[in-house]
């Protein structure tokens, strides 16, 4: 029997499966009270900037993003396959995981370019 | 036809018949084995044991103990020999079954738990939660998976065996998926193929019990032994016959007529054990025919329960709470909720005597042998001699263990010989034989299979039950003779060959019927009262001068089965009284 | 004669039973917050670009197209919380020779931190943008 | 005693091109199992009508089948149930070849079991005449794994099995995990290779649907689960050898 690879994945998507669980609700109601509560965006600005000098809130921030991402691309990738969506793996894989992969990189950078 | 060869073949995938291919491929890794079953091996219905498996193991216990109990429970028509090496091996294959990952209930320090069971002085019955015989069976399953010596032929049916020159050579079976007829030459043949219970009405045994193996061998000329020895189980469910277990008793439960007595008191058990403190031989704990018995009496008596489904008694568990009860009854718990929708912590379980065990079978030596050289029988289906004349609850697992080990050595011994006979040799009686078998798939006469069955069912209940009174007994013999005659005029309807149950059901009434046979007839000839065979009106009594004898039943071409008389084997235990209760007053009036 | 016949499974096999619907519903939780954790991710590239293009990001934030996307997946994520500490226990078994916990209490433990966390959460950012606080 | 419909999908392969319904009238009581109205039929109505079926009491697992579109076992359903519908649709088990009628083929299912090394398997010398110590909370973690009857149920339940039937499926790797769980047993290596393949654990999607109709609350969904964490750990330690350039474990 072959060894799967899949661990790698699994591990990620219930890294972020937890965090979603943990915080997905809570942060989407802030981002929808942004909308009545946000008066001066560029304090707002100033404030996140001065709490992401921290390199550990900049790592928070990438895990936020990137965890809930292969969360999401692995599902999705899982569900092509419960609904009988079928093509090349690597073209399959590529495009979920190498997608997820790519946007944390970006993510990562812009994060750690500010 | 297909055609195989092997050096040994096992029929039948139950506790015996599993032991014994594990022994035999244990023995002798170079064998080719095949273990050939009529269903999945897991389904077998050792599945269905639920109390636990006997071997001494306290200290303060004994292997003369032992003995004693299984030859008393016998009522002395035990072969005491036989008795003998049976308690010597039992502990230890009830440690190869640990060792083998088995289960079995445990001790908070983590040794093993035992249980005490009907008939027994001492606690000696191993125990998983009250699914034993499920985890025997599965433990012994999986583990025969490791060993590549032994093959399986899993739902192939044995309608026949082959005999060349005086010696068993082979078989043949029905694959069942395909309905094609296979030829199967070996050097050796086990019968590992379970009880008979299903000939009567109500019984605690599965659809496939219905005594191939015995039937088989009859018809070799292989005498049937003891088969007048019929057990009732005194506590299965009224209507489907579906057992609870004899530990429920163990536990502590009791067995109350409609108002809440205990009725045992007066059929020599007592005196009444408190409640909670089950006594081992007493009351509830006592043996299996005098309960079964003594319900019959208070039916008589008209002091049962009337239920939806016929008379009861009623077996009451609630006073040992709902927690113990979940630790140690899980599965009973679980059955009389389903089945009689009773939840056995709060009401009491509405139970019946119903057929459950056949002590006699296919005529063994002491080493699993029968008379048929080549051919060897284990389990219940064989009558080895340690059962007597009731057998005692948790000494037959045991026996799986113990005899299918020997009978799996003995094979490996034969089959190591070389005495396969060429399969092309055997090639024109398997074709005789599968013929016939063609006719009756396509069989087109006026009887119906399932009122054939039901009218054999209703006949041994009448004449061969708990108690056998002559009139009723030989009404069942003409009753059985007829219904085989009437057998011949059979006509089926489905005439397909793939998984066509309907034939393999009709083969099956056949073997039935040929054991319905040698039942009554043995019966008949038994006069007077031992065990498990009581005939109050004639003979009441047991008659050492002339009965301390097994029976032997033959079948007659053409006629009934003819019945002659074998010693049985004494060595230290003289026969006496039965000793239950506080008395050995015999069934007393309130 | 043998001639089994071999079932396919349909496209549309989860359909038809409850439990299926129940667990493809489950999955399809995924769909939505990826598509706000994409809008997340927009929202840190504005903001790496600077306070303007922060603003313009968190003002498109409330375009009603923005906020349905936002409510479908509020929605999405209180699914998923649920159905994901549920089965928690099941996954995670602490049980040792040495150490062993009860899967209710592994169960309790993760329904506590799901509601923390997820209030916490919300109590920070009002802290943080209510008018009198923070910003 | 009134009467229910009975709607059974039929397949006998040496006349049917595909399966097809027959509708049957069965007496319905309190106490009648799905079994006892097939038996009724068999007996009665229809000697033709093939199921399997043993111990009528749920502990041989052979009788199951689908019960308006749920894996059940026919012994342990009862009609009762089904009164209200008026009818009940009985079909073999998904997700298998149908051998005849209400025959599924479970062969593949049994080679799954064998092929995980279902068996207590020990490297040091098993102590001869004594047994080992377990005690009843060394017990408790693998016994609701050593319920399980076999019946296949699950693997109808199961839609990963359904789509690819080259995945172990929940009955064979919960008994990988029943043994690996035994404080007895020394063999968890050995059954590794087959719960960290694709086919193995890694099939699973966590449906939960083999958990919801075992009859036996042998709850495979989970010990599947558990098996994924001990794949994923199995695999980190796995790749740590393999930097320090250790073969493959
Ligand atoms: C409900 C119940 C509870 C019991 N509880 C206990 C208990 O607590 N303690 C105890 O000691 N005993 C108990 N017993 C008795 C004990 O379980 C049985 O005597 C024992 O299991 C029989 O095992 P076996 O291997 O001989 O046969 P089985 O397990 O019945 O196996 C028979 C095998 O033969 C095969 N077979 C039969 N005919 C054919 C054929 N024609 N072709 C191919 N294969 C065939 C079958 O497929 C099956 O595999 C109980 C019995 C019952 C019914
Ligand atoms: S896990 Fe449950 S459903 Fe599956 S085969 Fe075992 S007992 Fe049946
Ligand atoms: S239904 Fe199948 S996908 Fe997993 S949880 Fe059960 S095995
Ligand atoms: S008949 Fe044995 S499980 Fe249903």
């Amino acid at each position: 029997m072959r060894r799967s690879h899949e661990p790698i994945s699994w591990s990620l998507f219930g890294a972020g499966g937890m965090l979603l669980a943990f915080i997905g609700p809570g942060l989407i109601v802030s981002t929808l009270l942004l909308a009545w509560l946000v008066q001066d965006p560029q304090a707002l600005h100033a404030t996140l900037s001065s709490g992401l000098q921290h390199p550990l809130a900049r790592l928070a921030a990438l895990a936020v993003i990137a965890l809930p991402l292969y969360h999401t691309a692995h599902r999705l990738y899982h569900g092509l396959h419960d609904l009988h969506i079928t093509g090349p793996t690597w073209l399959l894989g590529g495009f979920f995981y190498g997608g997820a992969t790519a946007l944390s990189a970006l993510c990562a950078l812009w994060l750690f370019s500010l | 036809m297909n055609q195989q060869q092997a050096d040994i073949v096992i029929v039948g995938g139950g506790g015996a018949g599993l032991r014994a291919a594990i022994a035999a491929a244990e023995s002798n890794p170079g064998l080719d084995i095949l273990l050939l079953s009529k269903v999945y091996p897991m389904r077998s219905h050792t599945v269905a044991a639920e109390g636990g498996c006997a071997g001494v193991i306290q200290p303060h216990d004994s292997l003369d103990a032992h003995f004693d109990d299984t030859v008393a429970g016998g009522d002395w028509l035990c072969d005491q020999d036989v008795v003998d090496y049976f308690v010597r091996h039992a502990t230890e294959e009830n440690l190869r079954l640990e060792h083998w990952g088995c289960p079995w209930s445990r001790k908070p320090d983590g040794s093993i738990n035992v249980r005490a069971f009907g008939g027994m002085q001492i606690e000696r019955t191993w125990f998983a939660a009250d699914k034993t015989g499920f985890h025997i069976l599965h433990t012994l399953f999986q583990t025969s998976l490791k060993y590549p010596a032994i093959r399986r032929c899993d739902e192939y049916f044995c309608t026949d065996l082959l005999v060349e020159d005086g010696h068993c050579a082979g078989l043949l079976a029905i694959d069942m998926r395909s309905g094609e007829q296979t030829l199967i030459a070996a050097s050796a043949v086990i019968l590992a193929t379970g009880g008979a219970a299903r000939v009567y009405r109500y019984n605690t045994n599965g659809g496939i019990v219905t005594g191939d193996g015995m039937a088989l061998a009859y018809r070799q000329g292989v005498p049937l032994r003891d088969m007048e020895f019929v057990q009732y189980h005194p506590t299965g469910l009224p209507g489907s016959g579906i057992l609870i277990t004899e530990a429920a008793r163990g536990e502590g439960g009791v067995l109350t007529t409609c108002d809440g007595y205990r009725y045992l008191q007066d059929y020599g058990l007592g005196p009444e054990t408190p409640l909670g403190k089950p006594q081992n031989k007493q009351m509830e704990l006592g043996p299996r025919d005098r309960l079964s018995q003594a319900f019959w009496h208070e039916e008589q008596a008209g002091r049962t329960v009337a239920t939806e489904r016929g008379a009861a008694v009623y077996l009451d568990l609630r006073h040992l709470g709902e927690q113990r009860i979940q630790e140690r009854l899980p599965f009973i718990r679980d059955l009389a909720r389903t089945y009689v929708n009773v939840d056995a912590v709060h009401e009491p379980i509405p139970v019946r005597p119903t057929a459950h065990y056949t002590m006699g079978g296919i005529q063994t030596d002491r080493h699993t042998a029968t008379c048929l050289p080549g051919l060897y029988a284990v389990g219940e289906c064989a009558s080895v001699g340690l059962h007597g004349a009731n057998r005692l609850g948790s000494n037959s697992l045991a026996e799986l263990g113990v005899f299918g080990r020997l009978a799996g050595e003995q094979a490996a011994e034969r089959a190591a010989q070389g005495l396969a006979v060429d399969p092309q040799r055997l090639r024109p009686q398997a074709e005789a034989q599968a013929a016939g078998r063609e006719a009756l798939r396509t069989a087109n006469g006026p009887e119906r299979l399932a009122a054939l069955r039901d009218e054999m069912a209703c006949a041994m209940e009448a004449g061969i039950g708990i108690f056998r009174v002559p009139a009723q007994m030989s009404a069942t013999i003409e009753k059985i003779a007829e219904l085989k005659a009437r057998y011949q005029q059979l006509g089926l309807k489905d005439g397909s060959r793939a998984f066509n149950t309907e034939w393999l059901q009709a083969i099956e009434l056949g073997f039935l019927l040929d054991v319905a046979e040698a039942m009554s007839h043995a019966a008949l000839a038994r006069q007077e009262s031992r065990g498990s065979h009581q005939r109050p009106e004639d003979f009441p009594a047991r008659n050492d001068a002339l009965f301390l004898k097994h029976s032997l039943a033959r079948q007659q071409p053409g006629g009934a089965a003819e019945v002659s008389w074998q010693d049985v084997v004494i060595t230290r235990s003289a026969p006496g009284e039965r000793h239950y209760g506080g008395t050995t007053v015999q069934g007393a009036n309130r | 004669m043998r001639k089994p016949w071999q079932p396919q499974q349909p496209r549309d096999w989860w359909l038809h039973n409850p439990a299926y619907r129940r667990y493809m519903l489950r999955e399809a939780t995924a769909l939505p917050l990826m598509l706000y954790t994409l809008l997340l991710l927009a929202g840190i590239f504005q903001f790496s670009r600077g306070e303007v293009a922060f603003a313009a990001w968190l003002s498109w934030m409330q375009t009603p197209a923005a906020l349905l996307l936002q409510g479908i997946a509020l929605a999405a994520a209180l699914l998923h919380a649920v159905t994901w500490v549920a089965l928690v226990p099941k996954i995670l078994v602490i049980d040792s020779d040495r150490l062993r916990i009860d899967p209710r209490q592994v169960l309790r433990a993760h329904q506590l931190g799901a509601l923390a966390g997820n209030l916490g959460l919300v109590v920070a950012t009002l802290w943080l943008l209510w008018p009198a606080g923070g910003a | 005693m009134g009467t229910i419909e009975l709607v059974a999908t039929r397949y006998r392969p040496e006349q049917d091109v595909q399966p097809w319904e027959q509708r049957y009238t069965v007496p319905c009581s309190e106490d009648m199992s799905l079994l006892d109205a097939l038996n009724y039929i068999k007996d009665e109505l229809d000697p033709s009508l093939s199921h399997r079926w043993s111990c009528r009491m749920a502990i041989c697992g052979s009788c199951g089948v689908m019960v308006n579109g749920e894996p059940k076992l026919s012994c342990k359903t009862f009609l009762r149930d089904y009164r209200e519908a008026g009818v009940v649709q009985v079909r073999a088990l998904d997700n298998l070849p149908v051998e005849r009628d209400l025959v599924a083929d479970i062969s593949g299912v049994v080679e799954h079991i064998e092929a995980v090394k279902p068996w207590l398997i020990r490297h040091s010398t098993a102590p001869v005449d004594t047994a080992h110590t377990q005690t009843p909370e060394q017990m408790a973690r693998y016994h609701a794994f050593s319920q399980c009857i076999n019946c296949a149920l699950c693997y109808a339940a199961c839609p990963q099995f359904g789509r690819n039937p080259a995945f172990l499926g929940p009955a064979a790797l919960t008994l990988a995990q029943r043994y690996n769980l035994d404080s007895r047993d020394e063999g968890s290596s050995e059954r590794m290779p087959w719960l960290n393949a694709e086919e193995g654990v890694w099939s699973c999607t966590f449906v939960g649907y083999c958990s919801e109709v075992c009859p036996k609350d042998v709850d495979p969904a989970s010990a599947i689960n558990r098996g994924k964490v001990a794949s994923d750990i199995n695999y980190g330690v796995n790749l740590f050898r393999l930097l320090r350039g250790k073969s493959d474990a």
